[in-house]
């Protein structure tokens, strides 16, 4: 192993080193104040996502992970989010004094998982990503037990999350029987004309459609968004789902470019019916968050629409939307977060009635994030939506682009509801501590970069552009 | 000069940006003062552009590249020829003008930051819309002044009738602007390009004169510039948009931004040329609006609703020229009409604001007591707007548009329409002088208007009046300046024989002339209680608002309601059928028809499955952990079906 | 010997029964179990790969896929048994508490 | 010969795992699991993974296996019981699903003919070991958080319960 090699791994090491040092300062004899912790945590975190700077053009490690364009993209993006999810559950009323060094630990662990993930090349080691970004995961969705629904949710978790993994890892099995290999570079030889390595695909595809929540992979997603804390909602709406997706479209697009071709029917076909009911069954939803958890399925049916398109457009506005994705659906979940009740979540839509204008930065998250979900410009939810689309134009699939289109504009309703419930002259009684002054940050963060993603998409853009 | 480009739109845009971020460390005077740096360092640099060399080639920046995605690329940039050159130096120097107006005349009001801000802000959207070198960037630029505009006619928001108004004013230019939109989307499915220069020369090399897409697209973008500019069919924001700020309405409603649709047909105008029938129908709307404007200006009794219906009346003028393809004299007529009617708004704004806010002129005139400055620049734009021969600019510019209309197909026909809206003109426009000015009130005033309102005043007068000598009559010996400085972009205008031209020219000097004398008669008549016939019809503006609520507001509004309630009350609200009378038979007969009923059918079927759809769905989350799994192997097993198939 | 295909089509067989346990019985228990037999197909997929490849890969790969399995059976069943001991919950039915709420949900 | 037993082991294997779908008692549903897994591991031995057979007896059969069997003894001794079986509502569905579902596996796994048919190569815990932390170090590491993470969890989950 070569210097350049243990460079490319100091993010991950950074992750796991850091995870250890907090449970660590958490047995000692002497209790660490949660403030230090979390400073320690965010440390970490930093310097992980600041390190990866010093990687190297495109490199291999040990033909496991690779340090590409998207890598090097999406790695201290993660990192960055969940710098944002850690200070957003420090100042999260329902688990004060619960976010110790195994919280922090566990959400350190999950973001290895994520990077893990997206910068595998080698599908066992995306597996072990993949569990190591859920399992943490179960625990997190029970975090502080006694919450309402909280080890309902865990339950529903880990079994469902279990179900799809078998999935996966049945396709991966597939994939193995059928080539006699698992790194992808080598998968990307093998003809498709191997009848089992579509069929092995598609149960991935299963397996990860599970994590995304497309439809009808979909059912978990609301309930387990309604019972997890809303930091970690925040996580797994945003940053996990993106790991995946970004995972995804290596795999397709990047790695196996002949198999993405003859799965497109089934990409359109999930597209089509995870945008149809996830906008369908957001329509009367009255808990904010299940309501958010069908509109972020409906938004995982568009960024189908342009993986569908089976074009390079639509794998740059793929991986732009994952981007503005995740920054959309943190800021949304941040909001929830910051507005929490001191024991739990505020649930429907009329618990929110006025809190806009009350804390004015909250309501500008908000309406910015939502004006984004909706597609608005100059938002880079707008920018998201017009790439992805016009890939599907580009490919030919009118219908699925017009289908998108009409999707949008239904969607607008719900997302308007949800403003106009915000900035609505009623206020609601329900008081709560206004949000404290991490979680400010995190909202002006987001929505700046929400903001600036849509006005300069070409940075992004760019910086996806392979060597 | 070219890399200093941007600094056009960029200083109104940071004037805007200094104003609502920093607004709250400055005093409300200062509002003002941001403002109007911002607004004089813009023209500024438009001055700058003219002795550099703008004039003589065109100036280009590429800002930076916004989207590169697959082989489409998108960089904002600006171009700055001689027709922007011409719609920068009007927007950016009126712009100043009315700014430094808008200092003394709005000084009293208490929400300095946000009218500044939206005046600075419309400033730069409109300097991008002219500056824009490729669609998307146009059209930002279009949907910000649209915006601004909604914000300012809405100015006074407190009070319900601006309130409505702005409303009106978005709802309605947004028909066109989603025209303008489809047309935008439609010029890029075709080209891959949004630049406007690649797409033009693509659009000639490739499409047949007289193509159906071409055609098509002429129509879209003909659909956004008269949602703008307020011409028929759309007309009807615009006497609304009278409720907001004097200076707001003499800036946008007047001046500028009307004015983009003319600017937008004269940019795309090799599109219209591939499109012969729709540039007949650019001229054909021209003629109608004209008329129209006229007529409807003739019975108002609001002071600034007789200047609306005159603008919509005097941009017919433009796109009659537009369409007989004089491009370089609309752009003539936008120039001075920018002048003129911006002195009428200003002026008419100093009236009412020392009237005591009193809009009626006929109480305008039993008032009297006006400022004589106003009174006199009035006059000098009254003069310029009705076209009285050789001493004021209307006079210049609208004869040559009434000549080379008579070169069009149906020429005489269209030339008929224009002349007698040019008698009309001159008959309001001397109606509403002569009902204020000359009204039963006293006229000894010796009210003299704050430097900051004069100065404006006295240079759009002077303007008014000579800016017309840069363009002389066809035949006459003189200077051709403006045509021949444009030939190159915009081509010339054709003119009908001499011995035509001049007889055209000959009536076209009796015409205002005639106007005044009827004017004083229709003020004899009005004074001895006789009333204009069919008045009620004209002041409403031929019913069109009565119209457009029957037949597309009310029906609008109960498929709204229908949409946000349940499926039987759509059905209850959706029976919509409230018969209007008179000529309005026309739109009850549409509601009834067959067409009609569809609709509502549609709609109530659609709710209906939108309903159905989201409880079948609901049902289906019931919380219950094996059936999420019976989901998820549903799924995967319909995945693996494919592949057997 | 032993066909890929036969060793793959019990390994399937497996992979169903699981399935078909973790979708018709309501114990969380049994479910549980029936995740076990799911992975269980899924090894015995590797390993016959691994035998026909003639490498060490699938074999790796069933390594991981016991290391994870085990992570993953004891964080649920410590959660199913947090269950139990706070709602008595024994059954799935007991557990749809988190659900589309339909009698308020429609306007 | 050895066809035979194997043959005959897959068929313990699956007839076990069937069993659990029908028994009632949790503890007989972890025993018939415990012979299905012993069965597998005769399977994997016979596929030439002496290693992996020791691993799954050990890992599986002797670990995970006990955690069950202690969590059903904690659990019944609550509850003192435990129901007849009885098919839930929707299960012939279900059923049909399951079965259409390996009917489907069936066909596409076999779509391909299995051309060589050699001698079974014994792939033995040398070669694994060189494997895994070989080309597989990196997995191995990342296994290790992850086993950690998990064991975090299983922690702060439990240590709740106490208080």
């Amino acid at each position: 192993m070569r210097l350049a090699d243990l460079i490319s791994l100091i993010p991950y090491l950074l992750l796991a080193t850091g995870g250890l040092t907090l449970l660590m300062m958490g047995i000692g004899p002497k209790r660490v104040s949660t403030r230090r912790l979390t400073n320690v945590a965010l440390v970490f975190l930093l310097l992980g996502a600041a390190t990866t700077l010093l990687w190297e053009a495109p490199r291999e490690v040990g033909g496991l992970l690779v340090a590409d364009s998207i890598s090097r993209l999406f790695t201290p993006f993660f990192m960055l989010s969940a710098t944002a999810i850690v200070m957003l559950s420090t100042s999260y009323e329902p688990l004060r004094g619960e976010v110790r060094e195994e919280y922090l630990s566990l959400i350190l662990f999950a973001t290895l998982g994520m990077i893990l993930l997206v910068s595998s090349h080698n599908l066992v080691n995306a597996f072990i990503g993949l569990e190591i970004l859920a399992i943490p995961l179960y625990a997190l969705i029970a975090w502080r037990p006694e919450r309402d629904g909280a080890i309902e949710g865990g339950v529903k978790y880990a079994i469902l999350a279990g179900f799809s993994v078998a999935f996966f890892l049945y396709g991966v099995a597939l994939i193995y029987a059928a080539t006699g290999t698992l790194d992808l570079a080598a998968l990307g030889a093998e003809p498709t004309s191997k009848h089992l390595l579509p069929v092995a695909v598609t149960l991935i595809l299963v397996g990860i459609g599970f994590k995304l929540a497309l439809v009808p992979f979909h059912m978990w997603a609301p309930d387990i968004y309604q019972a997890a804390p809303s930091p970690i909602t925040a996580l797994f709406a945003s940053i996990a789902k993106a790991a995946a997706l970004v995972f995804l479209i290596r795999l397709l697009c990047l790695q196996l470019p002949h198999i993405w071709e003859v799965l497109l029917p089934l990409l359109w076909g999930l597209a089509l019916i995870s945008m149809v009911a996830g906008n369908l069954l957001a329509l009367h939803q009255q808990n904010l968050k299940r309501l958010l958890a069908y509109s972020s399925i409906a938004h995982l049916g568009y960024i189908l629409v342009a993986l569908a398109a089976g074009n390079s457009l639509g794998q740059d506005a793929a991986f732009y939307y994952a981007v503005a994705y995740t920054a959309m659906n943190l800021g949304v979940f941040a909001v929830v977060a910051a507005l929490a009740l001191p024991d739990h979540d505020r649930e429907n839509l009329k618990d929110y009635q006025g809190l806009g204008r009350r804390y004015p930065i909250v309501g500008f998250t908000m309406g910015i994030c939502l004006l984004a979900l909706a597609g608005l410009p100059p938002t880079a939810g707008f920018m998201a939506k017009l790439l992805a689309f016009g890939a599907a134009i580009e490919a030919g699939h009118i219908m699925l682009a017009v289908i998108a289109g009409i999707n949008t504009a239904f969607a607008f309703f719900y997302y308007l509801r949800i403003i106009m419930v915000f900035y609505s002259d009623k206020t609601t009684d329900i008081n709560a501590t206004p949000p404290a002054q991490g979680t400010h940050a995190v909202l002006i963060i987001v929505s700046l970069f929400v903001i600036g993603l849509g006005i300069f998409p070409e940075w992004l853009l760019e910086s996806i552009k392979m060597p | 000069m070219s890399q200093w480009l941007w600094l056009i739109p960029g200083a109104p845009l940071l004037g805007a940006l200094v104003i609502a971020l920093l607004g709250g460390l400055l005093r409300r005077e200062y509002f003002a003062m941001a403002a109007n740096c911002a607004a004089a360092a813009a023209f500024a640099a438009v001055l700058l552009a003219w002795f550099t060399g703008a004039a003589s080639q065109p100036l280009q920046q590429t800002l930076y590249t916004w989207i590169a995605v697959g082989d489409w690329r998108l960089a904002i940039g600006f171009t700055l020829d001689r027709l922007a050159l011409v719609m920068v130096s009007i927007v950016s120097g009126v712009g100043l003008l009315i700014h430094l107006y808008s200092a003394a005349s709005m000084a009293e009001e208490t929400d300095q930051r946000r009218y500044y801000f939206f005046l600075n802000l419309f400033l730069a959207g409109m300097l991008i819309l002219v500056l824009a070198d490729n669609l998307l960037l146009l059209y930002l630029g279009w949907e910000l002044v649209g915006l601004c505009s909604y914000a300012l006619i809405g100015f006074w928001y407190r009070e319900p009738l601006p309130s409505n108004a702005g409303r009106k004013a978005f709802i309605v230019t947004r028909v066109g602007d989603t025209a303008l939109a489809l047309g935008i989307f439609l010029l890029f499915s075709q080209f891959h390009e949004l630049s406007l220069s690649a797409l033009l020369t693509h659009a000639t090399t490739q499409w047949e004169p007289g193509s159906q897409l071409a055609t098509l697209v002429a129509m879209l973008i003909l659909g956004g510039a008269v949602g703008k500019s307020a011409q028929l069919p759309l007309q009807v924001w615009l006497p609304d948009a009278m409720a907001g700020p004097s200076p707001v309405s003499a800036l946008i409603h007047a001046a500028t931004m009307v004015t983009a649709g003319v600017y937008l047909i004269a940019r795309t105008h090799p599109l219209f040329e591939l499109a012969p029938s729709v540039q007949w129908l650019v001229a054909a709307i021209g003629a109608l609006t004209i008329v129209y404007g006229a007529s409807s200006a003739l019975a108002q009794t609001d002071f600034k609703r007789v200047l609306a219906y005159s603008t919509i009346s005097q941009i017919g003028y433009m796109f009659l020229a537009l369409g007989c393809g004089a491009y370089a004299l609309a752009l003539f007529h936008l120039t001075t009409h920018a002048f003129f009617k911006a002195l009428l708004f200003l002026s008419a704004g100093a009236v009412i604001r020392t009237g005591g806010d009193e809009h009626d002129m006929h109480n305008l005139g039993r008032l009297g007591n006006h400022p004589p400055l106003a009174r006199w620049t009035f006059l000098a734009g009254a003069a310029s707007l009705a076209g009285l021969p050789f001493v004021t600019a209307g006079f210049y510019s609208k004869d040559a548009i009434l000549a080379t209309a008579w070169t069009a197909p149906a020429g005489p026909l269209l030339w008929m329409f224009a002349a007698v809206g040019a008698l009309l003109t001159a008959v309001y426009i001397f109606r509403a002088y002569l009902l204020v000015f000359h009204g039963p009130g006293p006229r000894t005033s010796t009210i003299s208007l704050p430097p900051l309102m004069a100065w404006p005043l006295l240079i759009l007068a002077l303007l008014s009046l000579v800016s017309g000598f840069v363009e002389l009559p066809e035949g006459w010996p003189g200077p051709h300046l403006w045509s021949t400085w444009l030939e190159d972009e915009l081509g010339l205008a054709a003119f009908p024989s001499l011995t035509i031209t001049y007889t055209l020219q000959a009536i076209a000097v009796l015409l205002p002339l005639a106007g005044i004398g009827l004017a004083m008669l229709l003020i004899h008549r009005e004074q001895t209680g006789q009333s204009l016939p069919a008045a009620d019809f004209l002041r409403t503006g031929w019913g069109f608002d009565a119209f457009y609520h029957a037949a597309l507001v009310r029906p609008y509004h109960a498929l709204a309601r229908g949409l946000w309630r349940t499926v039987d009350t759509l059905v209850i609200e959706g029976a919509l059928t409230r018969i209007t009378t008179g000529f309005l038979a026309f739109a009850a007969f549409c509601r009834k028809s067959v067409e009609h009923r569809v609709l509502e059918v549609g709609i109530a079927s659609l709710v209906m499955a939108l309903q159905i759809g989201y409880s079948r769905l609901s049902a289906t989350q019931n919380g219950f952990l094996s059936r999420y799994a019976l989901m998820i192997s549903a799924g995967a097993t319909f995945l693996l079906g494919y592949w057997l198939w | 010997m032993i066909p890929l295909n036969h060793s793959l089509a019990i390994a399937a067989l497996l992979f169903v029964l699981g399935l078909a346990v973790v979708l018709l019985r309501r114990e969380l228990l049994f479910i549980l179990m029936g995740l076990e037999v799911m992975f269980n197909g899924v090894a015995l997929t590797a390993i016959a790969a691994g035998q026909h490849w003639g490498n060490a890969d699938g074999q790796v790969l069933t390594i991981m896929l016991m290391a994870v399995t085990a992570a993953e059976i004891v964080v649920a069943l410590i959660l199913i048994w947090l269950a139990f001991d706070r709602y008595k919950a024994v059954r799935v039915e007991a557990l749809t508490r988190l659900r589309d709420d339909n009698k308020e949900g429609v306007p | 010969m050895h066809e035979i037993i194997f043959y005959l082991t897959s068929a313990i294997a699956v007839i076990a795992a069937g069993a659990i779908l029908i028994v009632r008692h949790p503890v007989h549903a972890a025993i018939y699991l415990i012979v299905s897994l012993l069965a597998l591991a005769l399977l994997f031995f016979l596929l030439g993974a002496p290693l992996l057979a020791a691993l799954q007896v050990m890992l599986y059969a002797g670990a995970i296996m006990v955690l069950f069997l202690f969590l059903i003894m904690m659990m019944n001794l609550r509850t003192g019981q435990n129901r007849p079986l009885s098919l839930p509502a929707g299960w012939v569905p279900a059923a049909l699903l399951a079965l259409f579902l390996w009917l489907e596996l069936l066909l596409l796994l076999t779509r391909s003919p299995s051309e060589k048919v050699g001698d079974v190569t014994t792939i033995g815990p040398k070669a694994v070991g060189n494997a895994l932390f070989g080309p597989y170090l990196l997995v191995v590491e990342a296994v290790a958080v992850l086993l950690l993470a998990a064991l975090v969890a299983v922690l702060y989950l439990s240590r709740r319960r106490q208080k």
